[in-house]
């Protein structure tokens, strides 16, 4: 990594004057020096700072939530009323498909990287993530993949056939249009992001760990997102090759999911699904994560059980592997397939079931601190069980082949992933709020949030538990009145529930944006420890200074800052305050490091992201332009390898006369 | 729950007002979780309810999600119970901060262990269900399912001990013996669709280049309502189907219809003016098995040169269906469709195998069909967008027919039962 | 500014230093330094001089006797089209650019030329060029070839060359307008001054040539619908060959004169500006050569008739006289005003500009209607004398700007001696023609004409001067080489060439 | 304002003017010349204005003296480039894109290098600044270029020499390459142009051998295969090709859920089909749908399974056929197979059986009196 020195704020370094040739820099290299710029819009093109980094993610999951939820009220007004004319079947199925995609892909997965981004490396005390500079790369590729699926609502429609893509329904003969090309592209460049995420996560945890934190001291949440990045390096290659595969399919005429050519369609499913369902766990995890760091800070207890919730994580991650194929129960696998991975998937649902035992555990006999975030955390494990639950009643795979493709998976997903992964990341928001933005979030309209979407999600999704077994499929533009049952309460009235169910969620969430928006123009700041928390991200400032922490915390407990805050009275065993976090703070700042060395900014990943839209568009559009990109690229990379990796004073021209700036802007 | 289930065998058999009830409360007490309290309106009939097994298959999948669903319900309610006490009980009322305790593996073991018993209890029966459920070596009756986009084609294989000496290939409605071990062959020419009446087994998906077997029976005559459930594209949400079960002398009855010959209308009757429209427009892709054209040669479709899967329904016994375009119109009107779909067990046989006439012929429906097929049911059928299926249809385009040909075409398809 | 040694050492021209002879190659294919580049394209000319003299020794043997052949009768058109083109683009246009940007720098006191890569460029698109559109003759190629591939091969090649003339020229001019540490235009050497006139006219009006042979090009590779074909080659491209527009080749020959003098008469150029005018105005007015016309004069049955006839004709054929007129004037103006003392430098611009002045003259008589000199041999004439008088001029040249480029002067009598040997050797290359050409003899054909008596002779005439001209080429190489070799430092040309 | 320099080109331009109207007046209109004598007008317009704004070039400051320009071999490239163009544009087009590429190149790198020495006053400072914006195109792009040539020639090499050769020149060569490799990392003090001599040895030695591999043309068998067409699967006749590897099963996944399994055994032939409990002699199969048939041999003598697909077909679309097959007749079979081997037909029906004259079968070629029996609804 590039590293530069630069004078830690507070302390009296002589300005740089370096005995440089007469030399200008700037004309040296032109546009190829080194970035420097830490304020303005140049400062975050070219940044790769981690909270930087996460911020954008967020900012960008933020937007593809908005996108996304917005795809999921049309879906509902379509289907409030028999035979809905909102939405043409066209125009529906891409619907359908996008939403999902937008959700998973472009939404949970990027806030969970941009919290992971944003926290690991501050929950286990280091100065950056290991590779700064992939760091970056992977928020390109994110938002450059991002930008690329949805370019096919303006260029012909976009993709229709179902997230899930099932081949040979995604061909070229039976999607014509561009979309489903848009989307094989634009996923294999976000697949991109999360498998450098992964990688670089991985790498930081394991050795940039503060001195004394060992892996068993290291918080739940940091814990968790280990296992996700984990579960990301082996599923992201298996859908990448899956894609790979589709779009050779449809751009170069290849034939692997071609049955007269001797392919066998279901080599896609079961590509897709050894991919999807660790994907599950790649969602839901990092909330368990949040909540497993939520619900100790308000019960003011530690984690009840804390190594049977990480062991438990780590087997959610290794058995996830192996029951890919429960989402395959009606495929035709065989009957000896189906009852291995039945009874796979049921194996599962232990470790599932040991974190809500424990959550549960952790308020048991705690003071319980009902804030915003302690609200969505509670909400978390009440509606997690019961998707959870109506998860296990699909691993019975006699009575899965009744409810698979019906409503009922739809209220069972969005329970695990609304109810579960959302729920998770809204405590996250309100939880570190302070910690990112110096700012509290207006608790009293973070409770309407809490409240309406509890009631909103219920509304919408409990209602179509029923609608699943009464045998309403899904994804159906339109369902029919002759099916539809009798009496008052038919699956009419549940459609409707379901679709103003929907409005108050949409509401709820509406707030939220509010919220952020009063809480932005709002001057209060937040106070340094707003929550009595417990783990070291919160033992620097709000928000954190550039370098994170001026010295690196020695770590002797797995609540180091709590233990920090308060001892222990050999006695009576109750807890007593003993230093406040403003003292801690002045504790490490008095300890400062004299030569902090951060990375350097670099144009490189934002050059080497830029050029794979050019290759997606050539690859669907003409491939001289697929060309171009790949050079973009290959130029970038090679940029980028032989990018000096120190960057040398000569690099770039000093940002100021004393070069004191740069370490000094967040001072 | 677990015990009561586990002794009864997967067989046919009416419900008990105990088994009533423990439905009831498996499916309600879910639902209760769901935090919907409307406890005694869960039912309500529909077509497609699952909880509602008209046939040993579907009942032993009954059987077993019940008790899943009712544990899980319990379950459920246990989780939230203690969470609202948690909630409760340890608000913060001003009291210390509590011991910093970090658990207690004993506790935990046990917690661990108890699900896991269960779910080790509810495998063994899932264990046989599935096995039995994937038996092909009791069959009685092999009939072929075909899926396209968006209707199904049955083909009857020759089966000497049903009567059945040549070929018979149906759409729309399955025809089936009742109380018969029928196995479907399940395939596909296009894309995956999914084969599912819920009240006679779970569903199984119809994949091009391989045969899955569906095992179905039903306990009684009558018509069953199904939907395909794997995403096919356009018009998924309108690919439907529907089994019907016979009597076996009435099923009997229907084979030897199915393999009368055909019957050509009468000279000078607007039926065979009807005939000559079909001839010049239809038979380009529909098959009337036994039409002559006027030089006496017989009228072969040749769908493969127009339709991407290369077959469209085969219309020779038309008017022995009572639905048309993969079962997403009723060919009866709604009140003719009712007398068929509530007659009980024993009529309905007779009910069914009288056709559809003049005076129960939902002509609406048939001739906005005929009229412009794409615009009532989504297709792809545009002649501009179809480059990449080398021209070919999926579904039926536009014919762009007179109304006079329409009504000659209604008069003509009325001949064919 | 000052110089590391690393500076000073890459100013060498070289990446590494080594006497291998790897590194001599090395050096030789990188280079980018005005001396090289100059020599490299004096010495193609030199070999291409050496082609025309012989293509003109076996031309006039061929016409000596109408009935016999000594080559193919076939090859004939062939053999006049590649001295042309040799005449022209093998040696006038490079050799004169070549001389040029080899002594502008140091007239200039510049260290180099500007775009020296530019310039190299140049140089190897010239030879290259000039390779490919031999190669194409030798193929049955050139203007009136009999192969397709090949008249397209040549086409290219002749592309290829003006592409390299055209980027010389940019190099020389912008030397010129660029790299004057301090000179107004006006100050600076006449020499300097005549290459930017010559280099500029040379940029404007190539790329029309290129043009045409990009529209003539594609005309044959399309079935020759265009314009119908092979013969008419010639007539799109041949004013680039013919006069006026060889003047603008041969410019700079115009400017060592005027330095020759003032350097023999050690005097101060009299009414310099009004020399400078002249070049430039005669150098315009050969810029609209590109009208592809000959412009003959014809006496009119009406006085405006004869003044629409006129005007052209004295704008396109007499105006450029000027120039080399009053170069030679002002010249002898300059000798009769100092205290001359005769070099061999003097001696060869002075009869190089004199034959090139000639030619004009020849090119101005025969458009004249009454003298009925068009598609004669006469014409030939008026080319050999302006391009062997730009030799002679550059053998001037070299002998004026020795001293101060190598640091080697070449002696005074022995150049003396080649110059009037030269100037004999073009006389009986050309002169004989024009009387032929009075007497009818056809251009550019070894049939079709009378060739007893007079004519006969002047052809067998005009091979002697070719093969003379040959002996004073090798015999010029061979002083300059063993000047180079030799110790003596010509210390005198260096502060002459400072003051 | 006006110096000597000025006033000339004033004057030339005032001049060029006047030729231009005298043209005009006495010579014709829109004619070639006076479009060239306005472009020289035009252009002497611009350069007079040059000349005056640069005040004749008669500066205080004089420009920088760059006459420090280092040797450079891009112009003679660009010529090399523009040589091929001619070439392509004579000859073969392949010359000419290659022209292109290289004129294309050799400009990047004239420009870069021009750029990069004009960047600083610091000779090796700007070689840095060079290096940095051109090696990321060079490293690639030679890389590439000396491994596409390298594994072309490797190629060459395989395919010349004959397949248990192959085998020995693998296992030689990764030998090497592992052998060099040990060394290397054993000793890291070895002298760096050592290795790379190696190095470079190994690939020429590569280039040679691919050159020669190219003469000798390629080995027997493929040869013999190319020549029988046997690349594209065809054998339906009597012909029976030993360069044909008789095992192969396409794929695996043909493997599962045929729509039946046809076996030859004793000289019977029937067809297991799943959900009929006794082996059947007809097969119903849907039409218009790609089919797969896996034929078993359990004959001692080889076999091939044929499928007949009637008279109807050989109107058809070559579609309806399976690929391997041959499109221009109405049967296609499988390859013959020994004892034990299976092999997979896949086929499509367009039409009918009712549409046939004679039934479609599936019949084994010496095996009298049996067939299988294929009805299409």
């Amino acid at each position: 990594m590039a590293i530069i020195e630069r004078p830690a704020p507070g302390t009296t370094v002589p300005a740089l004057t370096p005995a440089a040739p007469a030399i200008t820099p700037s004309r040296t290299y032109g546009a190829l020096r080194r970035p420097v710029a830490t304020t303005g819009w140049k400062s975050w093109l070219f940044t790769v700072d981690h909270k930087k980094l996460g911020l954008m993610y967020g900012a960008t999951a933020l937007f593809f939530f908005i996108v996304g939820g917005l795809e999921a009220v049309l879906i509902r007004l379509q289907l409030a009323a028999p035979d809905g004319k909102v939405l043409n079947a066209d125009l529906y199925n891409q619907m359908f498909t996008m939403h999902a995609t937008t959700m998973v892909f472009l939404f949970v997965m990027p806030m969970a990287a941009g919290f992971a981004n944003y926290f690991v490396p501050l929950q286990i005390g280091a100065r950056d993530v290991a590779f700064p500079r992939i760091n970056a790369f992977g928020f390109w590729c994110l938002l450059a993949g991002g930008i690329v699926v949805n370019l096919a609502w303006f260029l012909g429609g976009a993709a229709d056939g179902g997230w899930f893509m099932y081949a040979p329904n995604s061909g070229p003969v039976f999607s014509p249009s561009k979309g489903v090309d848009f989307w094989t592209l634009g996923l294999q460049i976000a697949g991109i992001a999360s498998l450098t995420g992964a990688i670089n996560l991985i790498v930081t945890v394991l050795n940039m760990r503060a001195p004394g934190m060992t892996l068993m001291k290291m918080p739940v949440f940091t814990w968790m997102i280990t296992v996700v990045q984990f579960l990301l390096l082996f599923a992201v290659p298996v859908i990448t090759v899956a894609l790979f595969l589709l779009t050779f399919q449809r751009s170069f005429g290849a034939q692997f999911f071609d049955v007269a050519a001797g392919a066998d369609p279901l080599l896609w499913q079961h590509l897709f699904w050894i991919f999807g369902h660790p994907e599950v766990y790649i969602l839901i995890l990092p909330s368990f994560g949040i909540i497993s760091e939520v619900l100790p800070v308000f019960s003011r207890k530690p984690l009840f059980g804390y190594p049977f919730v990480v062991f438990s994580g780590a087997a959610i991650g290794f058995v996830g592997w192996g029951v890919w194929a429960h989402h395959m129960f009606a495929s035709g696998l065989g009957p000896v397939s189906v009852a291995v991975f039945s009874l796979a998937t049921m194996a599962i649902a232990v470790p599932t079931g040991v974190k809500i035992i424990n959550w549960t555990l952790t308020m048991w006999g705690g003071k319980l601190v009902f804030t915003t975030a302690m609200k969505f955390a509670i909400g978390l494990v009440v509606l997690f069980t019961i998707g959870g639950l109506s998860g296990v009643t699909h691993s019975v795979a006699p009575s899965d082949t009744q409810q698979t493709d019906t409503y009922y998976i739809v209220a069972h997903f969005h329970y695990v992933l609304f109810g579960g992964a959302i729920f998770g990341i809204f405590s996250g928001f309100y939880y570190w709020w302070p910690k990112m933005f110096g700012k509290m979030l207006n608790e009293r309209l973070g409770s309407w949030n809490f409240w309406l979407m509890v009631i909103g999600m219920n509304m919408t999704f409990g209602p179509m538990h029923i609608l699943g077994l009464q045998g309403q499929p899904r994804r159906m533009y339109v369902w029919t009145e002759a099916r539809a049952g009798e009496g008052f309460f038919n699956l009419g009235f549940w459609n409707l529930i379901a679709s103003i169910g929907s409005l108050i969620l949409t509401v709820g969430i509406g707030l939220f944006l509010i919220n952020v928006v009063v809480t932005a123009r709002s001057k209060v700041r937040a106070p340094l420890d707003p929550w009595n928390a417990r783990s070291l991200e919160w033992m620097t400032s709000n928000p954190p200074k550039e370098h994170n922490f001026d010295s690196i915390p020695h770590v002797h407990h797995l609540d180091e800052f709590f233990h920090r805050k308060y001892e222990e009275d050999p006695t009576t065993h109750s807890m007593r305050e003993v230093a406040s976090a403003e003292d801690v703070l002045a504790e490490l700042e008095r300890n400062a490091d004299q030569h902090i060395h951060m990375p350097s900014p670099s144009y490189w990943p934002l050059v080497l992201a830029c050029g794979m839209p050019f290759v997606a568009l050539g690859v669907i559009y003409s491939i001289p332009v697929a060309i171009a990109g790949g050079l973009i690229m290959l130029y970038a990379l090679y940029g980028w390898a032989l990018e000096p990796s120190t960057a040398p004073e000569s690099d770039f021209d000093a940002p100021s006369s004393n070069g004191h700036a740069v370490g000094a802007s967040h001072g | 729950m677990n015990h009561r289930s586990s002794n009864e065998t997967p067989a046919v058999g009416r419900l008990s007002v105990a088994r009533v009830k423990a439905r009831r409360f498996g499916q309600c007490a879910l639902v209760a979780t769901g935090a919907i309290a409307l406890l005694g309106s869960c039912a309500t009939n529909a077509p497609q309810d699952t909880w509602q097994p008209k046939g040993p298959n579907a009942k032993m999948i009954d059987d077993l999600q019940q008790p899943v669903f009712a544990v899980a319900g319990i379950i459920g309610i246990i989780v939230s119970v203690a969470v609202a006490y948690v909630i409760w009980r340890y608000k913060d009322r001003g009291q210390p901060i509590p011991e910093q305790t970090h658990g207690k593996p004993a506790l935990e073991i046990t917690l661990t262990v108890i699900p896991a018993l269960i779910l080790a209890v509810v495998g063994v029966f899932t264990f046989r269900v599935i096995f039995d459920l994937a038996r092909t070596d009791d069959t009685q009756l092999v009939i072929n399912v075909t899926g396209q986009q968006w209707w199904w084609e049955y083909d009857y294989p020759v089966q000497n001990e049903w009567g059945i000496t040549q070929p018979i290939i149906s759409s729309g409605q399955l025809v089936m013996p009742a109380g018969t071990k029928v196995l479907l062959r399940e395939t596909s020419r296009d894309v995956i669709h999914s084969y599912w009446i819920p009240a006679l087994n779970g569903k199984r998906d119809a994949v091009p280049g391989r045969i899955h077997t569906l095992r179905l029976e039903a306990d009684e005559p009558g018509i069953y309502a199904g939907q395909c459930t794997e995403f096919c594209g356009l018009s998924h949400a309108n690919m439907r189907m529907e089994a019907v079960a016979l009597s076996k002398e009435d099923f009997a009855r229907w084979i030897a219809n199915q393999q009368a010959a055909y019957q050509a209308p009468a000279e000078g009757t607007l039926a065979k003016e009807g005939e000559a429209v079909f001839l010049n427009q239809c038979v380009r892709c529909h098959q009337v098995d036994g039409l002559k054209r006027p030089d006496g040669t017989l009228a072969i479709a040749a769908p493969d040169e127009n339709v991407w899967s290369g077959a469209a329904p085969n219309l020779t016994k038309l008017m022995t269906r009572n639905t048309f375009a993969g079962a997403m119109f009723d060919l009866l009107r709604d009140a003719c469709r009712d007398d068929v779909w509530k007659a009980d067990s024993a009529e309905f046989g007779v009910k069914y195998l009288a056709g559809v006439d003049e005076a129960c012929l939902n002509v609406n429906d048939l001739r906005a069909w005929l009229r412009n097929a794409p615009e009532v049911k989504p297709m792809y059928a545009n002649p501009a967008l179809l480059t990449e299926t080398n021209g070919k249809y999926r579904g039926m385009p536009n014919l762009g027919l007179s109304e006079s040909d329409i009504d000659k075409l209604v008069a003509y398809l009325l001949t064919l039962k | 500014m000052v110089m590391t040694a690393t500076q000073a050492q890459s100013a060498t021209g070289s990446v590494a230093v080594s006497t291998s002879p790897l590194g001599a190659v090395a050096r030789w294919v990188t280079l980018a330094d005005h001396v090289r580049i100059g020599m490299s394209l004096a010495l193609g000319a030199a070999l291409w001089l050496a082609i025309a003299a012989v293509v003109g020794v076996v031309l006039g043997v061929e016409r000596f006797d109408v009935g016999a052949s000594v080559v193919n009768a076939d090859a004939h058109i062939q053999l006049f089209s590649v001295h042309q083109f040799a005449l022209v683009f093998g040696v006038a246009a490079p050799l004169m650019l070549g001389i040029a940007l080899w002594s502008v720098p140091s007239q200039l006191h510049a260290s180099n030329i500007s775009l020296p890569r530019l310039a190299a460029f140049g140089w190897w698109a010239w030879l290259a060029g000039s390779i490919t559109v031999l190669v194409s003759y030798l193929g049955n190629g050139g203007p009136g070839g009999g192969s397709e591939r090949y008249v397209e091969t040549y086409l290219l090649g002749l592309g290829l060359v003006m592409l390299g003339l055209v980027a010389l020229a940019i190099s020389l001019a912008t030397t010129v307008l660029t790299r004057r540490n301090g000179l107004p235009l006006s100050a600076i050497s006449l020499g300097a001054f005549s290459a930017v006139v010559g280099a500029l006219g040379m940029v404007l009006t190539l790329p029309v040539a290129i043009g045409t042979i990009v529209y003539l090009w594609v005309d044959y590779t399309n079935a020759r619908v265009a314009f119908g074909g092979a013969g008419l080659i010639d007539s799109w491209l041949g004013w680039t060959m013919r006069e006026p527009q060889t003047l603008l080749y041969v410019a700079p020959a115009l400017g060592v004169l005027g330095d020759a003098a003032v350097r023999t008469a050690k005097s101060r150029q009299p009414l310099r500006g009004v020399m400078l005018t002249a070049m430039g105005i005669a150098a315009t007015v050969i810029l609209s050569s590109v009208t592809q016309q000959a412009h003959v004069f014809t006496v009119g049955t009406s006085p405006s008739e004869t003044l629409a006839s006129f005007v052209p004709y004295a704008l396109f054929n007499v105006v450029p006289l000027l120039a080399p007129v009053v170069v030679i004037l002002l010249s002898l103006l300059a000798l009769k005003a100092g205290t001359p003392s005769l070099s061999g430098a003097f001696v060869a611009a002075f009869l190089g500009v004199g034959m090139i002045f000639t030619g004009l003259v020849g090119s101005a008589a025969m458009h004249l209607d009454v003298l009925d000199l068009v598609g004669t041999v006469f014409g030939e004439a008026a080319l050999v004398y302006v391009v062997y008088g730009a030799v002679l001029a550059s053998i001037g040249a070299v002998a004026l700007h020795a001293g101060a480029v190598t640091g080697k002067a070449l002696p005074d009598l022995p150049v003396t001696l080649l110059a009037l040997l030269g100037v004999a050797a073009t006389v009986l290359a050309s002169l004989p023609h024009y009387i032929a050409g009075l007497l009818d003899q056809p251009r550019a054909a070894a049939v079709g004409y009378d060739d007893s008596g007079i004519v006969g002779i002047a052809n067998i005439a005009t091979s002697l001067g070719h093969a003379l001209m040959l002996l004073v080429l090798i015999a010029f190489i061979g002083l300059f080489v063993s000047s180079r070799r030799s110790a003596a430092i010509a210390d005198r040309y260096r502060v002459e060439a400072s003051a | 304002m006006f110096k000597v320099g000025s006033k000339l080109f004033l004057g030339l331009t005032g001049f060029a003017a006047l030729t231009l109207v005298a043209y005009l007046i006495f010579v014709e209109r829109l004619a070639l010349g006076g479009v060239a004598l306005s472009v020289v007008f035009a252009v002497l317009v611009g350069l007079s204005a040059v000349i005056i704004m640069i005040n004749d070039g008669d500066s205080e400051v004089q420009p920088r003296d760059v006459s420090l320009v280092r040797a450079s071999m891009w112009p003679l490239v660009t010529v090399v480039g523009f040589v091929l163009l001619i070439l392509g544009l004579v000859v073969a087009q392949v010359y000419f894109i290659f022209g292109i590429v290289v004129v294309l190149a050799a400009l990047t790198e004239w420009l870069v290098q021009a750029w990069s020495e004009s960047a600083s006053d610091d000779a090796a400072h700007n070689e840095s600044a060079r290096r940095r914006l051109l090696h990321p195109i060079e490293f690639p792009v030679i890389a590439t270029l000396g491994l596409g040539v390298i594994i072309f020639a490797f190629s060459r090499i395989m395919l010349a020499i004959s397949k248990s050769a192959g085998a020995v020149a693998f296992i030689v060569l990764s030998s090497l390459v592992l052998l060099v490799g040990a060394i290397v990392a054993l000793r890291p003090a070895l002298k760096s142009a050592l290795v790379s001599g190696i190095c470079v040895a190994g690939a020429v030695g590569i280039v040679v051998g691919g050159i020669a591999g190219q003469g000798a043309g390629l080995r027997t068998e493929l040869a013999e295969a190319a020549a029988e067409g046997h690349f594209l699967h065809r054998e339906c006749g009597e012909e029976k090709s030993k360069y044909f590897d008789k095992k192969a099963m396409k794929t695996i996944s043909l493997r599962t859920n045929p729509v039946a399994i046809v076996e030859l055994r004793g000289g019977v032939l029937s067809a297991i089909m799943t959900g009929f409990n006794e082996p059947q002699k007809i097969v119903s199969v849907p039409r218009g749908n790609p089919v797969t048939f896996i034929f078993r041999n359990f004959d001692d003598a080889e076999r091939r399974m044929v499928a007949s697909l009637g008279t109807a077909m050989a109107a058809g679309a070559e579609t309806s056929t399976e690929k391997e097959g041959h499109s221009d007749s109405n049967e296609t079979c499988t390859q013959l197979i020994p004892q034990g081997a299976e092999q997979a037909l896949t086929v499509t029906y367009a039409k009918p059986s009712i549409a046939q004259e004679d039934p479609l079968t599936l019949t084994v070629p010496g095996v009298t009196g049996q067939a299988i029996e294929v009805v299409v609804p």
